[in-house]
């Protein structure tokens, strides 16, 4: 029962998607609005030639900051999920 | 004397605190375990620090890197953020110390400090962001931590929580950067200020609008995306159940006022669905409530109920209403986390959750006992506690914007919140003490410190509303963009249909007390042990007739819960613990949010 | 309509596929990467700039105004949401190690400890 | 859980002499080659993170060809946890040169150059050093089969 309302809702799903995400916008021919300052001064003010990096680094440097966060927390977690106490440690 | 690098600081202390605390751990372990505490109050200074400019109307925005807004990402700060992150922050700093005595014995301990740092770090992340993109960061961080720490104590329940939280906080996570994206791909940028002057409520936003409302609604527990939330909490370790069970929906309730109302500006077409959806979760929130004999399970649900109120009030969307539901987000983070610290203290005691094993313990640990009466009569709703003053905020408020049914089904939940509480009361506290629990002794002070201070500013919020509420007042007048004057209605206090005086409700009820305690003492108390031969007609219940008869948790509204139990039923048969039904539940409620808003929009 | 973008739909449903009707937590597990990757085909995509190169300036000498080159700000993104995706699968297995530890199986039906 | 205590550092199946050797030849290559991604991060595609990741896959291969890893956790933790206090410090250098968290205030040097990106450079050395040991502490903590419960 169920099992098959999952269904009914999966496809109901992809058919509200494919009548908007499809047209999002047009692929490839659009605007790229913001991108547009880190193509032309990204170099300048930031100096890195992978403009990529300037970004990740620089102007997007806090997101990072989290990025690393995160697999850091993910790290602590598995951790705590596996911890076991050594022989003579703590 | 502010700094003008407070609002990275509130995130940074936090953050630092994490990532200092295993080096200290490999050095001292006591030193580690104040650290958390340590770092959250001094965040919390931060964040008082920038509270006057704030409040007289300034918005602090902290550009990161020095990089101006649609370039690169800045922290936001009016109100509404700063109000949240210091009641976070404050909650925080109680659990941190609640922690150090409750989490003595554990040698894992090093782990819990760094998972908790992290996550209020993620909480306070959301709480301060002005970018799209930069909130789903913290938002995981946010969300894996508390993955991490709900799976902390690797028993049966704890696992099985974790893992169902994470497929839907994960299928959850996913929406919200489907979201992000979404608006990205429109308007090619991601500052909140910019897109909120840009978003024109197209198909396609109408779209990513649901991903959001569905993300935070299961992050804040509204009803059909409340289903981990009663697993999640009681299999948390306590001071981060507390956290959960109070201060964590404050993010989620937050993120529906930041995001759905004031970037996507979808006030008028969300709140009445909003405040449905709150209207539900209060009731069967309680319903289900009713029939729990775990005692953290019990306040779980009732956490998920008063979520409700919260919803409501948010939904109203009237200023009344909005700052009842703030308001009510402060009171219900002060006493939710008062009630799940003194059920940590019941634990940390006896070692059970289970209400029909408990009883009597209110001989041997009198200071907890009144510290859960507080917080069970301010939960409940009962003048002069803080409770109350929120809960007539939405009374009035729905019954201003004409919501009659909505007023009377609020009022109801009130009613059953009540009732399970004097169950709770009744089985945990009061009654005949066991023998196994003889020896028992009250908690040491370290954990009464935080309890104690909940429970004053309980009662404080309760007989002086005003002092909190200039500071809901200002984050009312964020979300509406206007300058509100809650006085302006009197708190409701003073109306042509309806009158109360917080001053004179304390009064009353210090009198009754007095009057009680008076009629206590000239009285004779029949103890237990007393022959009662003198009374005229002995009622025989059962058994020796020097016992008190204890009702066990699991019984004691039988009589009331009987005719229901075909609602029961199918609640139950929903409540089934099977994954595949709560992720159905999840994208059944997306696919209603789209539909609703297509239709509205 | 804009025929490109029907491999994002197809893979995230696929992805909720898994999670709502698979019943093994590794394929579970798996579903939920696939949600996850989809979403950043998505953003890859429509940071795509019809011919573009990669942001990457080659020679200093040349300024960047004279390569069409793509938007890098999703590939900066997704850079970011991989990573977070990676911290929440490995989290995801662990929790699963621990599970099959505790009830001896991968199947979600059976493990059921806690409801109503 | 006791009965495998035997063979629990060792593994069960001894490696083949061809994985042994190629583990052998490979681990040095596999090392360098990861801190050349994440010290040139800044200047050709790649960065901390896909550096790192090489990093933990060549520790991985370690595993692999020799059937055994001795890495206490103490210095992953600790590693990680300087890797990521190295970071909030490197950002706090805009606030003490007088701007916001996380500028770029050390001067760019001439485009193309190892040093010509500022703050940047160290910090995708930091993170590849931070990728590295956490995939690697991931990897220890999941491979081991004696776990308390």
């Amino acid at each position: 029962m169920k099992r098959a309302l999952s269904f009914l809702l999966l496809g109901l799903l992809i058919s509200i998607f494919m009548v908007t995400v499809l047209n999002v916008n047009t692929f490839g021919e659009h605007d790229i609005g913001v991108g547009a300052h880190y193509l032309d001064h990204g170099l300048q003010e930031a100096g890195a030639t992978n403009l990529v990096t300037n970004i990740v680094l620089d102007y997007r440097g806090y997101d990072t900051l989290g990025e690393v966060t995160v697999l850091f927390t993910a790290t602590t977690g598995v951790a705590a999920l596996f911890w076991r106490e050594r022989h003579g440690k703590k | 004397m502010i700094s003008p690098h407070a609002p990275i600081l509130m995130i940074l202390l936090p953050l630092s605190a994490a990532f200092i605390s295993p080096l200290l751990g490999l050095i001292s372990g006591k030193l580690r375990d104040i650290i958390p505490f340590i770092a959250f109050l001094s965040a919390l200074i931060m964040g008082i620090s920038m509270l006057s400019p704030v409040m007289s109307g300034e918005v602090i925005i902290y550009e990161l890197a020095n990089r101006s807004p649609p370039i690169g990402i800045t922290l936001y700060i009016d109100a509404l953020s700063l109000f949240a992150a210091v009641v976070l922050l404050g909650m925080a700093s109680f659990s941190a110390l609640y922690a150090i005595p409750y989490k003595q014995g554990d040698k894992r301990r090093g782990k819990f400090y760094t998972l908790f740092c992290l996550q209020i770090t993620g909480i306070t992340g959301v709480m301060l962001t002005g970018d799209m993109f930069n909130l789903y960061v913290f938002f995981e961080i946010m969300s894996v931590s508390t993955y991490a720490l709900v799976a902390y104590n690797r028993k049966k329940d704890s696992a099985e929580a974790a893992f169902k939280l994470l497929t839907l906080g994960g299928v959850v996570s996913t929406f919200i950067l489907f979201g992000v994206a979404l608006l990205y791909a429109q308007y090619q940028t991601l500052n909140m200020i910019d897109l909120a002057s840009r978003i024109t409520m197209t198909s396609v936003d109408v779209i990513s609008l649901a991903f959001f409302l569905v993300g935070f609604g299961f992050k804040a527990g509204i009803i059909p995306l409340h289903f981990w939330a009663a697993d999640a909490y009681p299999a948390a370790p306590t001071p981060t159940g507390m956290l959960l069970a109070g201060s964590f929906k404050l993010a989620g309730v937050y993120l529906i006022a930041r995001v759905v109302y004031m970037v996507f500006g979808a006030m008028g077409a969300t709140s009445p669905l909003l405040a449905t959806l709150g209207v539900l979760t209060c009731f069967i929130g309680v319903m289900m409530a009713l029939i729990q004999h775990d005692f953290k399970r019990l306040l779980s649900y009732h956490a998920i109920s008063q979520l409700g109120y919260i919803i409501v009030g948010i939904g109203l969307a009237t200023p009344l209403g909005i700052s009842g539901g703030l308001f009510h987000l402060l009171n219900n983070a002060l006493y939710k986390g008062l009630l799940f610290l003194c059920a940590g203290a019941v634990f940390y005691r006896i070692g059970t959750w289970d209400l029909d094993s408990m009883g009597g313990l209110s001989k041997k640990m009198p200071f907890t006992t009144l510290m859960f009466l507080i917080g069970s009569l301010a939960i409940s709703g009962v003048p002069p506690f803080n409770g109350f003053v929120s809960k007539w905020m939405l009374y009035v408020g729905s019954f201003e914007k004409e919501y009659y049914f909505f007023t009377v089904v609020l009022i109801l939940a009130s009613v059953g919140t009540l009732s399970s509480f004097l169950k709770a009361l009744d089985s945990a506290f009061f009654g005949q003490l066991k023998e196994e629990y003889q020896t028992v002794k009250d908690v040491p002070l370290l954990m009464k410190i935080p309890m104690g201070t909940i429970a004053v500013v309980c009662i404080l919020f309760g007989v002086f509303p005003r002092l909190p509420l200039t500071l809901v007042e200002k984050a009312t007048g964020a979300i509406l963009n206007t300058s509100i004057d809650v006085g302006a209605y009197n708190l409701g206090i003073n109306l042509e249909y309806a009158y109360w005086s917080p001053v004179m409700m304390a009064l009353v009820f210090v009198f009754f007390i007095v009057f009680v305690w008076l009629t206590f003492r000239t009285g004779k108390a029949i103890s237990p042990k007393s022959k009662r031969t003198e009374m005229a007609e002995d009622t025989y219940v059962c058994g020796e007739e020097d016992y008190y008869v204890h009702v066990g948790g699991s019984n004691l509204y039988y009589g009331l819960l009987a005719p229901l139990s075909r609602f029961y039923q199918y609640l139950k048969s929903e409540h089934n613990g099977l994954l595949q039904n709560y992720a159905f539940w999840v994208v059944f409620t997306l696919i209603l949010m789209i539909a609703y808003l297509w239709r509205v929009i | 309509m804009n025929i490109d973008y029907l491999v994002v739909i197809i893979v995230f449903a696929i992805g909720l596929y898994a999670v709502l009707i698979k019943k093994n937590l590794i394929k579970i597990i798996i579903g939920l990467s696939l949600m996850e990757y989809s979403v950043q085909y998505f953003l890859i995509a429509t940071g795509y700039v019809a011919g573009g190169s990669p942001p990457i300036v080659d020679v200093p000498l040349i300024t960047p105004n004279t390569v069409v080159m793509v938007d890098p700000l999703p590939q900066a993104l997704v850079l970011t949401s991989i990573v977070i995706g990676l911290s929440v699968t490995a989290l995801a297995l662990s929790i699963a190690i621990v599970l099959y530890r505790q009830y001896g199986t991968l199947d979600i039906t059976e493990i059921r400890g806690l409801k109503e | 859980m006791a009965k495998s205590k035997s063979k629990t550092a060792s593994g069960e199946n001894e490696p083949s002499i061809i994985v042994k050797s190629v583990a052998r030849i490979m681990f040095p290559l596999a090392f360098t080659y990861g801190v050349y991604i994440f010290v040139h991060g800044h200047l050709t595609p790649g960065g901390g993170f896909q550096g790192g990741t090489i990093i933990a896959s060549s520790i991985i291969l370690i595993y692999l060809g020799f059937g055994s890893l001795n890495i206490p956790e103490s210095l992953t933790t600790a590693l990680e946890s300087l890797a990521a206090l190295c970071f909030i410090g490197l950002g706090c250098i805009g606030i003490f040169k007088g701007g916001n968290f996380l500028w770029n205030a050390v001067g760019l040097g001439e485009a193309g150059t190892l040093l010509s990106a500022g703050i940047l450079g160290p910090i995708y050395v930091v993170i590849g050093v931070k990728v590295g040991t956490e995939l690697t502490a991931i990897f220890n903590n999941m491979r081991r089969k004696d776990h308390e419960y």
